[in-house]
């Protein structure tokens, strides 16, 4: 195929091959492991930033002004500011707060956004491990960032803290079957957990196309459960500005503070991969039937391109929700899961399958 | 309905009562302890039908405090001034209206936090704008109120 | 129907998000319709309006000569005490001897700009002036003596 | 304390949250003291005062005049409609003729400042509800107006600019020109607002039925304005007792009977539409003549008790004078009417949701410092 231009999987083999040529396998695993590592928290700690900027600067259009634009060129360097002064803000103490469970909560936020970056497929070749349940493991993994959640609103011994993480609780936890049941109904289809065999399997066409309706309905579905699990947009009962002030992160401050601010934008970072991944091919290329000289084309752009361009649609399509949407009330919320999502999910899981078992699909 | 008929209605209603006219609306000047029963059967009377209570006003005279209530009538669009007369200036007291008029809750409050004027069966009677500093700091709005360092005379 | 109004309802809500979303997204790809200003960048072109009550000011001509006799109007006049004048008696020409303003002191940072001041000014010789950036470390320096140092007072005034 | 809590069973304790003076919405320096049952709000207590500066108090030492620029500070959003109730409560007890002129410009720049508060009130409730871009939205077509009063009477906010007999100076040249294009300009805004928020399903779920307000109950309240005609209480004092140039213009009154939070949403969006036609019947027949009556110099109101009510954006605003006969008044009583408006905020938001509350006591409009005066 033509994008075996851009396979780095020789380039990993040979990697591995060198290490092991020079120190023990036990080494060289370690050693591997450092080096993941090490990338994966640059590359965190860039797109958290990115986002940042990203986010304040498409709020800034849509709301009639420029963002931010006084440090750097368009003011591209405000996020690292505004991280500089996070560091070098005290820390405050919590005189009556649960000091060690105040001080894990934002960890535990973090760790698990950072652990289900681990299975995602970034290109051919650019993936850290690749499960045989990759969507098992990140649907289990991202949804470990709700005990964070939980902690910071209880340790914090602040009564605006305690209703934002319940809230939290309640909404990621019913969430939480909508997003389970829609990636099942993309599942249908591929009839794997594998994240590399599902990009493979949408080499022709991306499953929004080739699943049409049932893949679409699920799509959507997905969204909305994605963005009301990483308490963003119209679904940010748990920080609720106007109502509890800053919900379960009232009592923080400094970099603890930023630590929950980067795990909501690496959340919605993982939330977008995923459905690029699952839905819109990951970094396969658009191809359309038997266009070769398109096709062609296509496969000339760099399949790392077309991953984060389609991850940034749709993060941008994140974020024009967020700017335009009132924010729901509780009950609202769980309305919204159990009686629309749920039921509708249920059924559009029946007609993939059938779509599916009759061949209706493309 | 003009002033003059009111008048009558209310002469009717209570013949002790006194009135001053010369504002574009009718003042009833009547002694603090007809207050109570004058508003219910104001409110009640269906051709008067004051029902809309627009202000309750204490004010300290040199001798005397009092209370004005401007009532309006939403059916019949007319409107009444009372003036209730607490002769003396010493612990004053007068009948709430609150049961009448719920606007009168947070008035009366606000006339016992500045003036002094306790009102008599008021379920909440308690300062309204300045229960956060002290209970002992006065009533500010009365005109022999000192505070040296707040008010500065020119 | 009740299914009729579940699924109505789905689709009224989602038209309703969208055009909500059309008018959002509307500004996001039209930059033209921004409207803030670049402060500190546009200062030069920054021209309030004539009318624009900015400070108390007290013009000067040329041979450093203002309109104000000092008589204490624009003081009795201020609600909250901005306005302080202390007079002096000078002899005039024809050896009267006559009130003339010493020193108009000027808190700024008391004034409501409710211009009675500059309305009850018999001889007009307060003007509003169009300075705004009044931010200054030290809350002193706030408060301003509106005539200058040797300044007399016009001819003609009264 | 400990131990009341220890014994109370858990079902009949009562959480009590602090809203405020310090909270985002509360729009000032509101306090509620809110007894929560999970997140059911069991009962409301507002805390007021925290910027009461004794107005009332003060303007027994200052003349006729100077109150005005007092009045601006009441409720700072409505500074015009304000002065007017002041002007027109010595003018009526001087018996002064105003010129036809200066009750034009009155009436306009009430309109102006009536559309000008209830933007901010929009921005501020999307706000409210978590639609920020609202706010941006509402700011924006704001700053049209003010730039409207800038360069009439000189600033923004804190006009000062009727005095008793007139007013301060004259309009700008651009005046007229200036509020036909922005009623040109806010005609074509005010149908994204709908778009945005009125017409949106989770605004619609999150206010209908919210907090509802019987006619009764807003008589008994006394709470006027938009929230009251919201609840089907005609109590417009520009309909019952028109004062300036209401009596020659042609209005609706926005009326509604349902009194629930997104009809005191509509009541004030349908303001906004009467407000553009009473400035467009106005804005050209402005006549000709004098800015200001002929007044004396020092005012002295004739011994009497003088009340004037006007119709202030959030609802009925009124002067109560009590004079003795000299340059300053001997007792003066502001009727303001967010004071009101707020009394009723227990009542409305018992048995809701604590999101409720910030959508109720977002729709009734409250403006802090008309409140602690």
């Amino acid at each position: 195929m033509a994008f075996s231009i851009y396979d780095l999987t020789s380039f990993n083999q040979w990697v591995d091959k060198g290490l092991n040529s020079v120190m023990s396998p036990l080494w060289a695993t370690i050693t591997e492991m450092a080096i993941i590592g090490v990338v994966f928290l640059l590359f965190y700690a860039v797109v958290g930033l990115f986002l940042v900027y990203a986010e304040r600067k498409i709020c800034g259009f849509i709301q009639c002004r420029v963002g931010p634009n006084r440090v750097g060129p368009y003011g591209i360097f405000q996020t690292i500011a505004d991280f500089i002064k996070l560091l070098m803000k005290e820390l405050v103490p919590i005189n009556k707060a649960d000091k060690f469970l105040f001080n894990l909560a934002p960890f535990i936020i973090i760790i698990a956004s950072m652990m289900a970056l681990a299975a995602i497929p970034f290109a051919k070749g650019i993936h850290a491990i690749d499960f045989n349940i990759g969507i098992f493991y990140i649907l289990a993994v991202s949804s470990m960032g709700v005990i964070g959640i939980l902690l910071a609103g209880w340790s914090s011994n602040n009564k605006y803290s305690l209703i934002g993480a319940m809230r939290s609780g309640a909404q990621i936890v019913s969430y939480e079957l909508s997003v389970g049941l829609s990636i099942l109904t993309a599942c249908i289809m591929f009839g794997s957990l594998q994240l590399s065999t599902i990009v493979e399997s949408q080499a022709d066409c991306w499953l929004i196309f080739r699943g049409h309706l049932p893949a679409f309905i699920a799509f959507l579905i997905y969204m909305i459960a994605a963005t009301a699990e990483t308490n963003r947009g119209p679904f940010d009962l748990a920080e609720a500005e106007s109502e509890l002030t800053a919900g379960f992160h009232t009592e923080y401050s400094g970099i603890k503070f930023a630590f929950f601010f980067l795990a909501e934008y690496m959340n919605m970072f993982l939330v977008a991969s995923i459905a690029a991944t699952i839905f819109w091919g990951g970094w396969m290329p658009l191809h359309i039937g038997h266009w070769t000289g398109f096709n062609m084309v296509m496969d000339f752009i760099p399949p790392a391109v077309w991953y984060l361009g389609k991850t940034a649609v749709i993060i941008w399509l994140m974020m024009w929700f967020k700017w335009t949407f009132p924010r729901l009330r509780i009950d609202q919320l769980l309305t919204l899961e159990w009686k629309y999502l749920l039921p509708i999910n249920l059924l559009n899981i029946l007609v993939m399958a059938l779509v599916v078992l009759m061949g209706w699909h493309f | 309905m003009s002033n003059q008929e009111l008048k009558e209605k209310i002469q009717a209603l209570l013949p002790t009562a006194e009135f001053a006219e010369g504002g574009k609306w009718l003042t009833v000047v009547i002694p603090k302890e007809k207050i109570h029963s004058l508003c219910k059967s104001l409110k009640e009377t269906p051709e008067l039908a004051f029902d809309f209570l627009l202000c309750e006003s204490g004010v300290d005279y040199p001798d005397k405090m009092a209370v004005f209530y401007h009532l309006e009538s939403t059916l019949h669009r007319h409107m009444l001034v009372i003036k209730a007369i607490i002769p003396t200036r010493e612990n004053p007291e007068i009948h709430t209206v609150s049961d009448l008029y719920q606007t009168a809750n947070y008035h009366e409050r606000e006339i016992w936090d500045f003036f002094g004027i306790n009102f008599k069966n008021h379920p909440d009677m308690r300062r309204i704008f300045l229960d956060e500093i002290s209970d002992n700091i006065g009533h500010p709005f009365r005109k022999d109120y000192q505070d040296e360092v707040n008010i500065i005379e020119r | 129907m009740n299914v009729i109004k579940y699924i109505s309802g789905i689709f009224k809500g989602i038209i309703s998000l969208w055009k909500g979303l059309m008018v959002t997204g509307y500004y996001f790809v039209h930059p033209g319709e921004i409207v803030t200003q670049q402060y500190p960048e546009n200062r030069k072109e920054l021209k309030m309006f004539d009318a624009f009550k900015g400070e108390v000011t007290m013009p000067h001509n040329e041979n450093n000569e203002h309109k104000c006799t000092g008589c204490g109007i624009c003081e009795m006049n201020c609600p909250n005490g901005s306005i302080e004048i202390i007079s002096k008696s000078v002899i005039s020409e024809d050896g009267k001897k006559k009130r003339a303003i010493d020193q108009h002191i000027y808190h700024l940072d008391m004034c409501t700009f409710c211009e009675l001041c500059i309305k009850s000014c018999p001889s007009k010789a307060l003007v509003w002036g169009q300075e705004f950036e009044h931010a200054v470390y030290d809350r002193s320096k706030l408060t301003k003596i509106l005539n200058k140092p040797g300044s007399t007072l016009m001819k003609g005034v009264e | 304390m400990t131990e009341e809590i220890l014994t109370t069973p858990l079902e009949q304790q009562e959480y009590t949250i602090n809203m405020g003076p310090q909270h985002p919405s509360t729009h000032g320096v509101l306090r509620y003291v809110v007894s929560l049952k999970g997140e059911i709000v069991h009962k409301v207590e507002p805390h007021l005062g925290y910027i009461h500066r004794g107005i009332e108090k003060m303007c027994e030492k200052l003349t006729y005049p100077q109150i005005i620029h007092l009045t601006d500070r009441l409720d700072y959003l409505t500074a015009h409609i304000n002065n007017h109730a002041v002007c027109l409560a010595v003018e009526g007890a001087l018996q002064v003729e105003v010129p036809e002129r200066v009750v034009y410009i009155r009436t306009i720049m009430d309109e102006l400042n009536r559309i000008a508060s209830h933007q901010l009130w929009w921005c501020a409730y999307g706000m409210d509800l978590g639609g920020l871009t609202c706010f941006f939205y509402g700011l924006r077509d704001r700053e049209k107006i003010l730039d409207i009063f800038e360069e009439s009477c000189g600033s923004r906010l804190l006009h000062s600019y009727y005095t008793p007999g007139g007013l301060m100076k004259d309009i700008n040249p651009n005046f007229q020109k200036r509020t036909k294009e922005f009623i040109k300009y806010f005609r074509k805004k005010l149908p994204e607002y709908d778009q945005l928020l009125t017409g949106n399903v989770i605004f619609q779920e999150r206010t209908k039925g919210v907090g509802p307000l019987t006619k009764e109950e807003a008589i008994s309240y006394g709470v006027t304005g938009p929230n009251g005609r919201a609840s089907g209480f005609s109590c417009d004092v520009r309909k019952h007792h028109p004062y300036a140039a209401y009596d020659k213009v042609d209005f609706k009154e926005a009326f509604y009977t349902e009194g629930d939070t997104f009809h005191r949403y509509k009541a004030r969006i349908d303001e906004m539409w009467e407000s553009m036609k009473i400035i467009e019947q106005l804005v050209d027949n402005i006549p000709e003549g004098d800015y200001s009556a002929k007044m004396k110099a020092v005012i002295k109101l004739p011994e009497g008790e003088y009340f004037q009510r006007v119709e202030a954006a959030k609802g009925d605003f009124g002067i109560f004078i009590i004079s003795d006969g000299n340059k300053t008044p001997y007792r003066v009583k502001f009727r303001s009417p967010n004071f009101c408006n707020l009394s009723c905020i227990d009542l409305l938001s018992k048995n809701f949701k604590i999101a409720d509350l910030v959508a109720i006591s977002g729709s009734l409009d409250l403006v802090i410092p008309d409140i602690d005066r």
